[in-house]
């Protein structure tokens, strides 16, 4: 009676989503999407709270180090547009896992770690190209904030590249236990999220005059 | 992650299943009795009850912290404790009573309890519910070790800048008591999501959440307030730890830094707190209340709504904290005015408690007589807060002995007085004995008279004008009349040690309940006729937690299943049909036949304890990091790649689980 | 963890469980083209930050808009909000909206102060 | 031990005054930073808002516990059946939604009115620069263009009066001070003449102070500010207009030095070698017959110390919390009434009422009695500047002839 009962459960869940055999949920949503939801939610704090200090100090700064004189704008908009790049192959891998195509999506997640990694690499040579000019961490209210920012997205991003390479390997060994098309998805929006962040960042940050 | 059912046919409750070594050699812990079942275990049971443990003995630790503050000050020019140490002594008395005593007792509550009232088996995250608990004993061992290395922090437990930067103390107690807040903090958020994904998800069918305990709902709008507050504090102390550790400029006031923008990252959490800390209190009171006036919750939805709206408005009323510090007119006009709106909420708590109890059948055990006394005392903490809602009034009372007062009653009256509440109440369920109600009643009355001796003279020490965080007060300033501070100080040093007497009484109980020759005899199974669902099961819960899982159809499940309304029309009338051992019985012949509970593991354990390693670093050498670093990725891995339950070769189809991979890197 | 019970869908619960919207299954080839639509916009807003002196008043709330158009496409449907259920919403903008309101309401209080 | 007397004492109080409350209350004064007793047109603004809303606070407060007590005789269990289930009544939930809200809407119109009042710093007749800094106020008073200080016109020679300890201020004039900070926050309080304000590093906060009467008002330093934050109290004097006209010119009168020979002339030559480097004195030269100027920025971290030119015409030292005055004086000047206190107070200190004893003290090993950051090789790692008045190692003869000078700066 018990087996029966159970398999009614999961009939339920799978016309929501088809790889949920046996998962009862109140709301018939996965856990690990809602956390991921949630911590997204929270993280919008975390972020919100660097980009205010931000845009407290900008201003402070001495004499000619100040955001006009250092950003480089072209670099910047070709960095960004790597990141936002990356956001399209990260939704492609989303797709062709919810296909079961492991192959293709293992590409576009490389492919995604790839321009990912790029955007750091970026950003190492740009914060490089600062230190050069002068502008070290410690210089001014602009520079200590304007590094913990950007150096915290950074991190992110970095986290997530790891991330993606991390279920390719799993991928390919096969050693994602459950759901694959859910833990690609779950990387995505992460993924994504870092994105957006960075949206507002070269906004704020970089294209409005201090 | 999440448990797993499958149909499967054989033994009825593999509690703990035993899986093979996973990966490597590396085996996987299976014990179920001993200390290594509690040091691998993620049974939500077991973690609450270690949660608890932790917090009350942190409890103790911040009372005599407390003591020795009210020894210092019970005499003009104390000399008990010399100015470094007293600094260092209300800083760690806020910083253990509010991190590491509160927000811990409400997450072994929660985490006890929301599982049990909602009808689940387990939280949403087993294993990162025992990483939340690992987490906070590590960032609290971790902050308590600058005791021993070179003194404790100093700067008050708001530690505005820039009196914490290091020319202005230049110990490591700032250090420690910034990195440890991260460590709890990383604890705390990842607690939050798992009980907000737990109460989401996992509820009992037909629990919808106007069904759902008020506890468990209390719990719930905390959990949210944790989840959004607890980044804001990790940027600030993110910040703090650059300026000290890094030098960066944050605080610096040479090089055109504001301090305000301290105080505010700072109250933006710090206000929301303050509800972290109540709101549970308020649940656990709303449960006792109608379980001892034999009624429902007067005004149950609103009462929830009315905790949700203390949890929003609670966002927007943080620079009531800053009224004196140059905010200008109209910020202080405008966040005068919001602090007051949130009073209306509160009220509104208070006005259904006491209706709860209106025509009502009371019987006063201990439960309900801390139950009681959070109302009365906590209405007295709420109304002095609404005299310094009132902005100028404020600014004579703020930093004096008034504030202290104030958010004593609201702190011990209100979340204190609340966690003894739910001590009592909840005892029987958790440990199978009933604490002695002779020796509680002893406890509740010299803590009601030890609390109002200590506090409420602060209020008249305070309209005296006797600001806080001073080391010592003097003669020249403390009159002669009726309202001089000498008398009313001793007073309240007296009231301290006769609530700290009380509080010990506590302890006593409990011991007495399970050793010696006064041992209690295993309690009844339903020994207060109470109403959620938590009661639905044995005492202390099984493994399992239920038999079968509960199919909810009211609010106060457990009591409509005991009670049947006989009245005809408008008219109830209710009559008991069925005692709790009865309703236990059935479940028991209809117990579910094939229950998986996610096994043990070492990896929560392991993560946590490679966070103090890095913080260490951070202060002392930088490949401490690395080390820390390293074991931290080696226990992320490990977590992701081990499965919720055993491999997943055992079962076909391959389980959903295990996907813990995003949080465990994130969190 | 999950239940055995015939009764697991009373309801109530029904009214969380709203089914996915089947709208959602955007193409590929769809994704590629708000992508290339999402780069038009940012090279516009670089554009636009050589322009700070023409455009005068009208700059910052250009850019801003634009900005946020970005910020909602990629939330939209990159990450699929438009089309996920409720809950997945109230969690993220309940955060967002928090975020936006105390941060500026913080930041306008310096204001005061510096005035 | 030292414990020990004042804690019987205080025992035995705590009988005294079990017996004869209303008694004791009636005839001996309350704590001298009392908030409910305003002696300025700011305090009473606020106490007019503060003490209605007091009152209400109490009454809602015991209405409450009425019910409360009523709920716990009334209803207890004796047997009665189980009540009706009831979730509750619409009507009365809304009755208490609404209840709470008008009175709150009472409260917040004259809270919002009284916060626009005090924050108005606009038409000052005085102004006063006051700085602070661990752990002590510094009070300057500028020049304003017409040549007043604090709106009055100095007679004779003009210069800069820089004080610290007392802040002097004409009675019934509207004094706003232009505070700010040289280290952390700090927050100037001084409770029956207005509430607090922080003093913030980096910015300058106006606040307002109107005195009534002649007198002295007590205050503290009510922003947590370190180590020493219970030694940095602060006291304004309120003068009435010919004593504050007095004031001024005794403050700007040129420096005097010591008869030739005396000790207090041995004692210029100590201070100008031990104390000189920080404190500034106006108008003292060295044996060169150079004018000495203090550079405290290299000493001290917060860059200043008192200074002295006129130490002993303030009744405190250290921060406010030593009484330059033994203690029959003191009580003198504190219980003076309105009109008799003016002159009393400047007399200044006098041979007989030096309280030589803790001055000494002080002068034999500041940091014993004032906890303070003054270890510079402790302080190393980070700057090696001291944070307060370090020990000096002077010996006894060098301590009494600081005094004999000190008691000269009038």
């Amino acid at each position: 009676m018990a087996d029966t009962a159970v398999h009614t459960a999961a009939g339920h869940d799978d016309h929501h989503d088809d790889h949920h055999g046996g998962h009862y949920t109140s709301t018939g949503l996965s856990n690990n999407k809602l956390a991921m939801w949630l911590f997204l939610g929270s993280e919008c704090l975390l972020f919100g709270g660097l980009i205010s200090t931000y845009m407290l100090y900008r201003g402070r700064h001495t004499s000619n180090l100040g955001p006009d004189q250092v950003w480089d704008i072209p670099f910047t908009s070709a960095s960004s547009f790597v990141l936002l790049m990356s956001s399209l192959t990260m939704v492609l891998a989303v797709t062709a896992a919810k296909r079961h195509d492991d192959r293709t999506t293992n590409v576009w997640l490389s492919i995604t770690a790839i321009l990912g990694s790029l955007f750091v690499a970026g950003q190492v040579y740009e914060f490089t190209t600062f230190y050069r000019e002068g502008l070290g961490f410690t210089t001014s209210l602009f520079s200590s904030s304007f590094y913990t920012l950007t150096g915290f997205h950074g991190v992110h991003v970095t986290v997530g590249v790891i991330l993606l390479l991390s279920v390719v390997g799993m991928i390919i060994r096969n050693r994602i236990p459950g759901d694959k098309a859910e833990v690609v998805e779950l990387v995505g929006l992460y993924w994504h999220f870092v994105d957006i962040v960075w949206i507002l960042i070269f906004t704020l940050v970089y294209l409005i005059p201090a | 992650m999440a448990l797993i059912e499958r149909p499967r046919t054989g033994d009825l409750t593999p509690a703990v299943a035993t899986p093979e070594a996973t990966y490597g050699a590396f085996r996987r812990p299976v014990e179920s009795t001993g200390w290594k079942s509690w040091l691998f275990t993620i049974d939500h049971k077991k973690i609450g009850i270690m949660y608890g443990v932790t917090a009350m003995f942190f409890f103790l630790v911040g009372g005599l912290e407390a003591l020795l503050i009210r020894a210092q000050l019970a005499g003009p020019n104390g000399t008990i404790l010399s100015a470094d140490k007293y600094n260092q002594m209300f800083t760690m008395h806020a910083t253990t009573m509010v991190f590491l005593f509160v927000m811990p007792m409400a997450a072994a509550f929660g985490n006890y309890f929301v599982p049990l009232q909602i009808g689940a088996r387990d939280v949403a995250f087993p294993r990162i519910n025992a990483f939340s608990f690992w987490c906070f004993l590590a960032g609290a061992i971790f902050i308590n070790t600058s005791w021993l290395l070179g003194g404790a922090a100093d700067g008050g437990w708001f530690m505005y800048a820039p009196n914490s930067s290091v020319p202005f103390s230049p110990t490591n107690g700032i250090d420690f008591w910034g990195l440890g807040l991260q460590i709890t903090g990383i604890a705390s958020l990842t607690g939050a999501i798992n009980l907000i994904v737990t109460v989401i998800n996992m509820r009992a069918p037909g629990m919808t959440f106007m069904k759902m305990p008020i506890f468990t709902w209390m719990i719930f709008v905390v959990q949210f307030l944790l989840v959004f507050a607890i980044p804001v504090i990790t940027v600030a102390l993110f910040l703090l730890m650059f300026q000290r550790s890094f030098d960066a400029t944050f605080f610096s006031v040479e090089a055109g830094a504001d301090p305000l923008l301290w105080q505010h990252l700072f109250w933006i959490f710090g206000h929301p707190e303050v509800y972290i800390l109540v709101l549970p209190s308020f649940g656990i009171v709303s449960e006792v209340l109608p379980v001892f006036s034999k009624k429902p919750l007067f005004g149950y939805p609103l009462v929830v709504f009315s905790g949700a709206a203390i949890g929003f408005v609670g966002w927007g009323v943080w620079a009531h904290h800053m009224f004196a510090s140059g905010l200008g007119p109209i910020s202080v006009a405008v966040f005068s005015v919001a602090t007051m709106a949130i009073a209306i909420p509160t009220g509104v708590k208070i006005v259904n408690w006491v209706m709860t109890m209106w025509g009502g059948k009371l019987r006063y055990t201990v439960a309900m007589l801390f139950a009681i006394g959070l109302i009365v005392q906590f209405t007295i903490g709420g109304l002095s807060g609404v005299t310094h809602a009132v902005a100028p009034s404020d600014t004579q009372q703020t930093d004096t002995y008034y504030i202290v007062a104030h958010f004593h009653y609201v702190l011990f009256g209100g979340a204190i007085l609340g966690i003894f509440a739910g001590l009592y109440y909840w005892w029987p369920k958790m440990f199978g004995r009933m604490l002695s109600e002779k020796i509680g009643m002893w406890n509740f009355w010299l803590m009601i008279i030890g609390l109002n001796m200590a506090f409420g003279p602060m209020h008249i020490i305070g309209l005296q004008g006797q600001p806080r965080r001073m080391y010592v007060w003097t003669e020249a300033r403390a009159g002669e009349g009726f309202f001089n501070l000498g008398f009313w100080n001793l007073i309240s040093s007296i009231g301290a040690f006769v609530l700290g007497f009380g509080v010990l009484l506590f302890f006593y109980n409990a011991w007495r309940t399970h050793f010696g020759k006064h041992k209690a005899p295993p309690a009844p199974l339903d020994p207060w006729d109470a109403r959620s669902l938590e009661w639905l099961t044995t005492s202390p819960p099984k493994e399992v937690n239920f038999d079968r899982t509960p199919v909810v159809s009211h609010l106060d499940e457990f009591f409509h299943r005991k009670y049947e309304d006989r009245g005809e029309g408008d008219r109830h009338d209710f009559v008991q049909v069925a005692t709790a051992e009865e309703l236990l019985a059935i479940e028991e012949a209809n117990a579910d036949a094939d229950i998986h509970l996610p096994s043990p593991s070492f990896w929560p354990i392991l993560l946590a304890f490679s966070l103090p390693i890095m913080a260490y670093g951070v202060i002392y050498n930088i490949i401490m990091i690395a080390v820390g670093a390293g074991i931290a990725l080696l226990a992320m891995y490990g977590w992701a790649l081990e499965p919720a339950t055993a491999p997943a070769s055992d079962y076909d189809p391959p389980e959903d689980g295990g996907t813990d991979l995003e949080l465990a890197t994130n969190g | 963890m999950s239940t055995e019970t015939e009764n697991a869908t009373t309801d109530d619960e029904i009214d969380f469980r709203e089914a996915d919207d089947h709208v959602d299954h955007w193409t590929d080839l769809q994704f590629v083209y708000l992508a290339i639509g999402l780069a038009i916009v940012t090279a516009i807003e670089v554009a636009l930050s050589y322009m700070v002196d023409d455009l005068g008043a009208l700059f910052l709330p250009l850019l801003l808009i634009l900005m946020l158009i970005k910020f909602f496409s990629v939330v939209f449907y990159f990450m699929h909000l438009k089309f996920d259920n409720r809950w997945f919403s109230i969690l993220f903008y309940m955060g967002l909206v928090l975020a936006v309101g105390v941060y500026i309401a913080a930041l306008l209080t310096f204001q005061f102060f510096s005035a | 031990m030292t414990e020990s007397s004042p804690l019987r004492s205080r025992l035995r109080t705590a009988a005294l005054v079990g017996v004869g409350a209303v008694v004791l209350a009636s005839c001996a004064q309350d704590a001298p930073q009392d908030t409910w007793d305003p002696a300025g047109s700011e305090a009473q603004r606020i106490h007019d808002l503060q003490w209605p809303i007091f009152m209400i606070a109490g009454i809602v407060g015991l209405i409450v516990m009425a019910v409360v007590a009523i709920c716990v005789v009334k209803f207890k269990d004796r047997g009665q059946p189980i009540p009706e289930q009831s979730h509750g009544k619409a009507w009365l939930e809304y009755m208490f939604i609404a209840l709470p809200a008008v009175l709150l809407a009472g409260i917040a119109v004259p809270t919002v009115a009284t916060i626009i009042e005090l924050n108005d710093t606009d038409d000052a007749d005085c102004v006063i620069n006051v700085t602070g800094q661990q752990w002590w106020w510094e009070y300057d008073y500028p020049i304003a263009g017409d040549g007043s200080i604090c709106g009055y016109m100095p007679t004779g020679e003009t210069g800069t009066i820089v004080t610290s300890g007392q802040m002097v201020i004409p009675t019934d004039a509207k004094v706003v001070i232009r505070g700010t900070s040289r280290d952390v926050i700090h927050s100037f309080w001084v409770p029956r003449l207005n509430g607090k304000r922080d003093m913030v590093p980096g910015g300058v906060h106006t606040w307002n102070f109107n005195a009534n009467e002649p007198g002295i008002y007590a205050g503290q330093c009510a922003e947590f500010c370190g180590l020493s934050h219970a030694n940095m109290r602060m006291e304004i004097v309120a003068l009435d207009a010919a004593d504050f006209q007095s004031w001024i010119d005794n403050q700007l009168e040129p420096y005097q030095p010591p008869e030739e020979g005396t000790l207090a002339a041995e004692g210029e030559a100590e201070f100008v070698a031990q104390c000189a480097r920080c404190h500034q004195v106006d108008g003292l030269t060295d044996a060169d017959g150079n004018l000495v100027v203090a550079h405290p920025e290299d000493q001290v971290y917060s860059g200043a110390a008192p200074n002295l030119t006129n130490l002993m015409t303030r009744n405190t030292f250290a921060g406010a919390t030593w009484d330059l005055l033994v203690e029959d004086c003191r009580d003198e000047v504190w219980d003076a009434p309105a009109d008799e206190f003016g002159p009393l107070y400047l007399e200044g200190v006098t041979d007989e009422c030096l309280n030589e004893t803790q001055l000494k003290q002080w002068l034999r090993n500041a940091p014993a009695m004032k906890p303070m950051y003054t270890d510079a090789e402790l302080l190393e790692p980070t700057d090696g500047l001291v944070r307060g008045m370090p020990y000096l190692a002077l010996s006894e003869d060098q301590i009494d002839k600081l005094v004999a000078y000190l008691l000269e700066r009038k």
